[in-house]
């Protein structure tokens, strides 16, 4: 398997460390309730089919990148920056460089 | 039942072996029966065996997708232990290492079941020390087990690197006497011939399509082979359990689902006598009695359902077995197969009942279910029965999670991945 | 620049956290597994100008590299672009508009390792300073990774080659030219590999793993023979 | 005597290149290019092997990777290998092959009374039987069985060869180099891409050899050399002897060359194999077909022998397999056989064809030249045990299936199976989904791919050489077209002579069993057509139960040449069709890999790096003995002459508490914090507060993950406004960085924090005891670390000799302490500079045993505490946790397991009874009884003149003074321990407050 990481290029799975569900978001950082919280660590979907997921390029960039892929054929589908530089990545890109 | 024996086997040699009778009949789904088993693997099979056997309850059904066997009984590396560190998992792993030391004469089904032991390495000192720990809690709770030096190791597994030039030389291990491996096709078999034979149906390529429901309550399933009731339906499907029980609309669950890859070498004349892990990584590995050396290492680490992996991890298992054997280097790799893991969040099962009514919940078993086999179903059968669990799954919970009662042998935290 | 201590995941890890003397030694009892030493090495883990080794023809060149300075240049959001020209202007040269290049004047080399991160070469150890205090707290951080690399040259007709047995790039000159950087992994340790010219590859290695490095690259470059030259300055 | 070398031809040998070797010790010869098989059939040697069951004689079957009979041991010493398979193995000089699962010797095999105790031993037989009353009498049978089984036998001396492992990078990889696969690298290379071609044998061309087809007026032979000339010219990479074993997902694929095989021994430096990694956009598998055997009693006589190998033998080695030989087919591919082989002058006796009819140019030929044919007729029965010494040739009815009369009981050495051709869909079918019946071929064909791949020649169902030509042109120029290459040079089709066309089988594969015969399906495993029969009838009947049943194809040949007999087989006792049926899933590998090639260097020393701190020599000159933690090397003790390791850490320890000492804790992991939000960031991670940490001072803090348990605890150090230090365990600096950079680029974006490792920035050192302060003091060129400079957790920055350093005043040891920070290359100068200042106060360094004494005395916790299972409330550091401020962890710390008052917590032990106390000890009531909570450090503490340990107590904190045991049952040893205080040692800190 090799994903397209939108920072280094294309790389073999074993660069990068899997973050899990990429759709789960934390409670806001005032929430006191354990509820939210157990939701967000333990709760998944764990879908047989496109999954929206987290993977961490950590022999790499190490940008953390949302990556959609099929649990079923493990065909890539989508891989994009995930985090606070998604925009910044977008627009170098989007400037053809 | 035809009776296995010796005296069987020759009765049927001279008559050409035409007349064994099928392991199990292709029993036809009737619309009702008292309880449903979703999912015929060793967990399914050997639940609905211990209704029978245990608790009477003899009109139910094993409801199978595929072919009998086809999950995880049969993708597995075969061991069998009960080295445990917390006294939940090890009295409940003892409990199945007793049924299997029986489990071939009850089911009157030779299961292969090999007590040639299981040997932890230890590579550093606090290493060895945590194998203490585990040991002693093994030992306090009536379960065999030996630390070991290292020339004892030399003399246990010839051909184990001890040399000063292996990356993490070995320091010592636990050794679990009784543990060993068995044939994992045959655990399904014969749970399946010994179910079979007290009256429990086995339907294969019978794939749950959805959840009949009263309100809350679950009460039957419907089919590829149409509508089938039953006031209680447990659910041991393993890797699918997050898909079947979607069908009941739980969407959610404390499991993730990934690859476990495992591999066997050509066969060799004996040349390795029980069951050795590597402790400076994850690798484990035995000899067959076919002669081929079975192991396995790490899951893939992301979420699948592929039933098949990918070359880093070969590469690393390998590189684990050959940094451990070094004579396996000239071995060949024959067969690789991926299994599908229910890795829950904190690396123990889930043995209860629920989530819904009328619904119980056998999953969660990560890389270690092929060994609870036997009290996996003892227990789930018990739970079942009595609508409450046996002390020995009690902790087996759904909601431990959110009790923060977690069971982490490991101690890796919430994160399936690492268990 | 990544960290590996966690490069043996499932290692022993964190013996310091022992006191039990307990343990038996190791005996040493079994057999001996020195793979692939067929001819006198040098000293594991150094390199020894001069020195050749493995086939007969070397094919491959190692020579370690002097660093003056050496920074990472971590940049906020939306802040790229403003960083980037600084250091541009900084080090004299035109540094590239992604990721993944990097460009270089006489005195220092500026690259792009990923969104929001650079890395600044330079050939005096003053410049250190200098970076520091021309870039701006809301624009970037700068931390000083000088002591924490050394810096490695990995030439000859093979380099490529070698390097291809760890890392899983493509090194054709097509899909990888001069100026060309990239940041993997070779046996579990982190570097960034720097194409400055056709010749060959410079590696940026943490300090500590340098010598397992050097260890690992001599080795593997034995089947093309390796020939290790003089030191110089990396700039 | 049956085989022979021909007087002429073998495109492969080289005659004036003899070499000698030996099997089972004969001496014997062949020529340079023969395989181990074909020097051995040429030797007139039949019998090679044994089977792995019945131990049943068996001789050369094929003439490449299927060979299910012919597995050889190799070599000699460390380098001894089981289970070659001899049609594969290069022949070279000096090579040395014994046959193998035979005692006490090949001819003479004891062990083949298991094939006369036959119907014993049918399908599953073992899990019928030996249980008798349990356990025992399995144990007790298992053992005989265990010798029994496996075939070679392996060594468990280390294998001293090396591997080596590659990436390559290609846009089209051509997968086997026969005349699809070589028309479709010319094609794709037309265009100017990257393209590799790979090929398992030795020599490219596959079937070509065989065909017996001229190729622009070109001999095969020529041919072929001159294609390989213009692919090299078009600068392909052609990667003879290596096979493509597996297809991974993303259209990765891996390959192992076999570089050293075929030679005594590897050249110096050079590796026995080298595995590859290939990353292709594009392939074409061209993985040609394997031919099928016959289901037929006796069909496992040494001589028997398919076809195609028969021919290959003659036309690549100038090998007769037989002086007399008859070929029996139900396909074209027998007469064919037949001519092409009395065309090399070797003696033909008899086609036998399955057909009423096969065409009528076949049969005018055979005629022509005096070959007997017999059709609607096949071979029911083979005379010989050791070596086929005839067959029985009856009439057969294909609509009924019955065996007609009598029709010769010809005397023959050698009998050649054509059963028609199974396309070799491994590759595709582990890239794609099932394979696809086809009902010309009677066998499966790829299905759809999941990856970027096409398949094209004999693997695809192209069985005539024309197709196969044009099919591999055609795969290779879509390869190119999809790898966006604009119009190539479109290499034309060569003009074809002679080429024999496709070989479809007419759909009978076995015939009735005559006299008892078994009649094998898998060779290897000795599944018989009975066997399957059983396999039904006792409800094994999917195509996975059948083989796991009946072990049909798992055999060290994978079924290459059972698995679709089998299918027929089953189909036909179900009442279904093959399709209907289906086919197992193919994985890799595709044939089986070396172990070893699949490890590579990363094994061994080289499992991992070995990562050292810059004073790693000097403590290595110095007594240290090292050990692992994680992937570095620390000193576990510096030891003096005679001393033990109890001696050296109890003397480095007493030296701490009574002078100064030095420690390396430059493994410890580091990270560089920086940015406007530093400061809310790690008040965020820690659980304890760090906003109002003034600059200038460190504070130690505890971690938490999610779920609220202790994640790792550390120091940090705040530098500037806007910038920290942070110290972690050394266990877990990388997962620490790790969980940095996920909370900043995916959970709080918005925060302008930036976080770098800077574990190998810094060399560190901590200097410990009441010295401490005048001994750095002294070392300091510049400075100042009284205690009005450098108060306890302040921070002072100074220079010892020409070296910057930076110090913070921590103490883990519990006394007057400080950590020195230098840069990483000045570790050792810096070092030696602290030791030589105190050694008017006799300083001393000391190790990971004696830093764990001064630890556990102080009751401070480490890896060993915090399991991952711990709460900061468990190990007594509950009331540093912030109520004022959400942290990770915060909102789940109070869930009902968390504040269970049974939940075990920290302790400390004193072992009343003198006796040492064992890490790892569980701790019970006096006399024994049921686990009350477990050890964690121990330790002699020359402070307190005891052994003390750390432990874990349910409901401890309740419990000081209570009287237990702490048990070590493993070495049944229990010692007396009262409960106390975590705290052993200077409880109120005055020490280090001086």
């Amino acid at each position: 398997m090799r994903i397209d990481c939108p920072c280094c290029g294309p790389r073999g799975v074993a660069e990068f460390s899997y973050g899990g569900d990429g759709t789960l978001r934390r409670p806001d950082l005032a929430t006191r309730e354990a509820e939210p919280f157990s939701a967000y660590v333990y709760d998944r979907e764990n879908p047989r089919g496109p999954h929206v997921e987290l993977w961490h390029h950590i022999a790499g960039c190490r940008h953390w990148l949302r990556v959609t892929r099929n649990t079923l054929t493990h065909e890539i589908l989508g891989v994009e920056m995930a985090g606070r530089f998604a925009g910044d990545a977008a627009r170098i890109e989007g400037q053809g460089a | 039942m035809q009776k296995y024996s010796a005296l069987s086997l020759l009765k049927n040699a001279f008559s050409g072996h035409r007349h064994w009778q099928p392991a199990w009949r292709k029993a036809e789904p009737k619309p009702a029966y008292d309880a449903i088993i979703v999912g015929g693997g060793g967990h399914g099979l050997s639940t609905a065996y211990y209704l029978a056997k245990e608790h009477g309850l003899t009109n139910i059904v094993v409801l199978e997708k595929g072919w009998l066997g086809s999950g995880n009984i049969g993708r597995n590396t075969t061991i069998v232990r009960s080295n445990y560190m917390l006294p939940d998992n090890n009295r409940f792993y003892e409990w199945s290492m007793k049924l299997w030391e029986g489990l071939s004469l009850d089911l009157n089904y030779n299961v292969m079941f090999s007590q040639r032991g299981v040997l932890n390495l230890a590579h550093t000192p606090a290493q060895l020390d945590d194998y203490a720990r585990r040991g002693n809690s093994m030992r306090l709770e009536g379960i065999d087990a030996e630390l070991l030096g290292p020339s004892e190791i030399a003399a246990l597994v010839p051909g184990l690197d001890l040399s000063g030039s292996a990356r993490f030389p070995v320091v010592g291990g636990l050794l679990q006497p009784r543990a060993g491996t068995a044939r994992h096709d045959a655990v399904a078999w014969g749970y399946a011939r010994a179910a079979d034979a007290r009256g429990v149906d086995i339907v294969e390529n019978c794939e749950v399509t959805g959840f009949l429901r009263e309100g809350e309550r679950i009460v039957g399933v419907t089919t590829t082979r149409g509508e089938i009731r039953a006031p209680k339906v447990g659910v041991a499907v393993a890797g699918s359990t997050s898909q079947v029980l979607a069908l009941a609309g739980v969407s959610r669950l404390p499991i993730e689902s990934h690859v476990l890859q495992a591999f066997v070498s050509e066969p060799v004349k004996p040349i390795l006598d029980g069951v050795v892990t590597f402790g400076a990584g994850h690798l484990y590995i035995s000899q067959s009695d076919k002669g081929g050396l079975v192991f396995g290492g790490d899951i893939d680490k992301y979420n699948s359902y592929a039933q098949r992996g990918n070359l880093p991890v070969v590469e690393h298992v390998m590189s684990e077995v050959t940094a451990m054997l070094p004579f396996v280097s000239r071995l060949r790799l024959l067969r690789n197969w991926g299994g599908i893991m229910d890795m829950s969040m904190d690396g123990s099962p889930i043995i209860a009942p629920g989530p819904l009514p009328g619904l119980y919940l056998n999953a969660g078993w990560c890389y270690g279910g092929f060994k609870a086999t036997p009290a996996s179903g003892w227990c789930f059968a018990w739970t079942m029965a009595k609508d409450e669990p046996h002390p020995l799954n009690a902790p087996f919970t759904l909601d431990r999670f959110r009790n923060g009662a977690s069971i982490d042998e490991r101690g890796a935290g919430p994160y399936p991945k690492m268990h | 620049m990544s960290d590996v201590e966690n490069g043996a995941p499932n290692a022993p890890q964190d013996a310091d956290t022992t006191a039990a003397p307990q343990a038996e030694a190791p005996s040493g009892a079994a057999a001996q597994t020195d793979k692939g030493t067929p001819a006198a090495r040098p000293v594991v883990g150094r390199l020894v100008p001069g020195e050749t080794a493995g086939a007969a023809e070397p094919a491959i060149l190692l020579r370690e590299l002097q660093i003056a300075a050496v920074l990472e240049v971590g940049a906020w959001p939306n802040r790229l672009e403003p960083v980037a020209n600084r250091l541009s202007e900084l080090a004299g040269t035109i540094l590239p508009g992604r990721p993944g290049r990097f460009s270089e004047s006489d005195t220092a080399l500026v690259g792009w390792v990923a969104f929001g991160r650079f890395i600044y070469v330079a050939a005096s150890s003053e410049e250190t300073a200098r970076v520091d205090e021309a870039l701006d707290t809301d624009d970037a951080a700068v931390v000083d990774l000088g002591p924490a690399r050394r810096a490695l040259h990995v030439g000859g007709s093979e380099a490529a080659a070698l390097l291809n047995k760890a890392v899983a790039i493509d090194f054709d000159p097509r899909a990888f030219p001069p100026g060309s950087l990239a940041q993997a992994v070779i046996h579990q340790i982190p570097v960034i590999i720097l194409r400055r010219n056709e010749d060959g590859f410079d590696l940026l290695v943490p300090t500590s793993l340098a010598d397992a490095l050097i260890e690992w690259l001599t080795d593997a470059a034995l089947e093309f023979g390796y020939r290790v030259a003089e030191p110089v300055a990396m700039m | 005597m049956s085989g022979y070398r021909l007087p002429r031809g073998g495109a492969h040998v080289e005659r004036d290149r003899p070499f000698s070797f030996r099997f089972d010790g004969e001496q014997m010869h062949g020529l340079a290019g023969d395989t181990l098989a074909s020097a051995l059939l040429a030797s007139g040697r039949v019998l090679v092997g044994r089977s792995f069951k019945y131990h049943r004689p068996r001789g050369v079957m094929s003439a490449g990777p299927e060979e299910a009979n012919a597995l050889v041991e190799m070599r000699a010493g460390a380098r001894h290998e089981p289970n070659t398979r001899a049609t594969m193995a290069e022949l070279y000089e000096g090579l040395e092959a014994a046959s193998q699962n035979r005692w006490p010797s090949l001819a003479f095999d004891m062990m083949a009374v298991n094939d006369r105790l036959s119907p014993l031993f049918s399908a599953g037989f073992y899990y019928k039987t030996f249980m008798g009353t349990g356990q025992a009498t399995w144990h007790f049978c298992e053992r005989f069985i265990r010798k029994a089984a496996g075939l070679g036998r392996g060594t468990h001396l280390a294998d001293p060869d090396r591997y080596e492992k590659r990436n390559a990078f290609c846009d089209v990889l051509v997968v086997g180099a026969g005349p699809a696969g070589l028309m479709a690298a010319r094609a794709a290379a037309a265009s100017g891409l990257r393209v590799v071609l790979a090929d398992e044998n030795a020599r490219p061309g596959g079937r070509l050899h065989e065909d017996g087809a001229s190729l622009d007026g070109r001999t095969a032979a020529d041919w072929i050399a001159h294609e390989l000339h213009e692919l090299e010219r078009h600068g392909v990479r052609i990667m003879p002897r290596t096979t493509v074993y597996g297809y991974f997902d993303g259209n990765v694929l891996g390959a192992v060359e076999r570089v050293a095989d075929h030679k005594p021994l590897p050249e110096p430096h050079e590796p026995r194999q080298r595995h590859w990694t290939i990353h292709a956009r594009r392939v074409v598998l061209a993985t040609g077909a394997i031919e099928r055997p016959l289901v037929f009693s006796g069909n496992d006589a040494p001589g028997v022998m398919l076809a195609s190998a028969g021919l290959a033998h003659a036309q690549r080695h100038g090998v007769a397999v037989g002086r007399s030989v008859v070929v029996f087919a139900n396909n074209d591919g027998g007469a064919r056989t037949a001519l092409a082989l009395d065309r090399l002058g070797v003696s033909i006796k008899a086609v036998v064809d399955i057909r009423r009819e096969i065409p009528t140019a076949l049969a005018a030929e055979l005629g022509a030249r005096g070959i007997r044919l017999e059709t609607g007729a096949v071979v029911a029965a083979t005379r010989g045990r050791k070596a086929l010494s005839g067959v029985d040739i009856r009439g057969f009815d294909p609509a009924s299936g019955a065996l007609g009369a009598n029709i010769m009981q010809p005397s023959c050495d050698a009998l050649l199976v054509a059963g028609g051709w199974t396309p070799s869909v491994h590759l595709a079918s582990q890239a794609g989904s099932a394979p696809v019946y086809d009902e010309q071929l009677q066998s499966f064909v790829p299905g759809s791919p999941r990856e970027a791949w096409t398949a094209c020649g004999a693997a695809a169902g192209m069985l005539d050489l024309a197709a196969c030509l044009k099919g591999g042109r055609d795969a290779g120029l879509a390869a190119a077209a999809a790898c966006g290459a604009g119009e190539g040079s479109l290499p034309p089709l060569p003009v074809l002579e002679g080429a024999a066309g496709a070989e479809h089988p007419f759909p009978v594969f076995d015939v009735p069993a005559t006299g008892g015969a078994k009649r094998f399906v898998d060779f290897q495993h000795d599944v018989t057509a009975d066997d399957i029969e059983l396999s039904n009838r006792e409800g094994f009947r999917s195509v996975e139960h059948l083989k796991r049943y009946t072990t049909l194809g798992m055999a060290a040949d994978q079924g290459k040449t059972s698995n679709v007999n089998a299918i027929a087989l089953m189909a036909r006792a179900r009442g279904l069709s093959a399709p209907q049926v289906g086919t197992t899933r193919f994985r890799m590998p595709y044939t089986a890999v070396a172990i070893g090639a699949l490890a590579g260097r990363e094994t061994g020393h080289h499992f991992a790096p070995t990562r050292r701190t810059p004073m790693h020599d000097w403590h290595l000159a110095h007594g240290a003995e090292m050990m692992p933690a994680g992937i570095w090397m620390r000193p576990r003790a510096y030891f003096r002459d005679g001393e033990t390791l109890r001696d050296a850490y109890v003397r480095e320890a007493t030296m701490v508490r009574e002078g100064v000492g030095l420690v390396d804790v430059s493994t410890l992991g580091k990270i560089d914090v920086q940015g406007p939000d530093a400061a809310e960031f790690l008040n965020r991670l820690y659980a304890n507060g760090f906003a109002k940490l003034p600059v200038g001072k460190a504070r130690y803090g505890v971690m938490l993950r999610e779920d609220g348990i202790m994640f790792d605890d550390g120091t940090a150090w705040r530098l500037a406004e806007h910038r920290f230090l942070v110290t972690t365990t050394t266990a877990n600096a990388g997962p620490v960085l790790a969980h940095m950079e996920h909370y900043l680029e995916v959970v709080w974006p918005e925060l302008r924090v930036h976080v770098t490792s800077v574990t190998d920035r810094f060399a560190a050192m901590a200097i410990a005891g009441h010295a401490a302060r005048k001994v750095l003091q002294a070392a300091l060129a510049e400075g100042d670390v009284s205690n009005e400079a450098c108060p306890h957790m302040g921070i002072a920055q100074g220079r010892i000799g020409t070296h910057r350093v930076m110090i913070a005043r921590l103490s883990f040891s519990g006394e007057l302490a400080y950590e020195v920070f230098c840069d990483w290359p000045a570790g050792l100068a810096v070092w030696e500079a602290l030791l030589e200042a105190g050694l008017p106060e006799r300083i001393a360094p000391y190790g990971l045993e004696a830093l764990g004494t001064l630890r556990i005395e102080k009751g401070h916790i480490t890896g060993a505490e915090m399991d991952g299972r711990t709460t900061l409330a468990d190990v007594g550091l509950g009331g540093m946790a912030s109520q004022r401020k959400p942290y990770i962890g915060s909102a789940m710390t109070s869930r009902p397991a968390f504040v269970d008052p049974a939940r075990p917590v920290m302790v400390g032990l004193v072992s009343t009874d003198g006796a040492p106390i064992r890490a790892g000890s569980h701790l019970t009531a006096r006399g024994g009884g049921a686990s009350l909570g477990h050890v964690t450090a121990v330790t002699w503490s020359p402070a307190l003149k005891a052994h003390i340990a750390l432990a874990f107590l349910s409901g401890g904190r309740g419990r000081h003074g209570e009287a237990l045991e702490a048990a070590f049952p493993l070495k049944d040893e229990r010692v007396a321990v009262t409960v106390t205080d975590p705290c052993f040692y200077d409880p109120d800190g005055s020490r280090m407050h001086v």
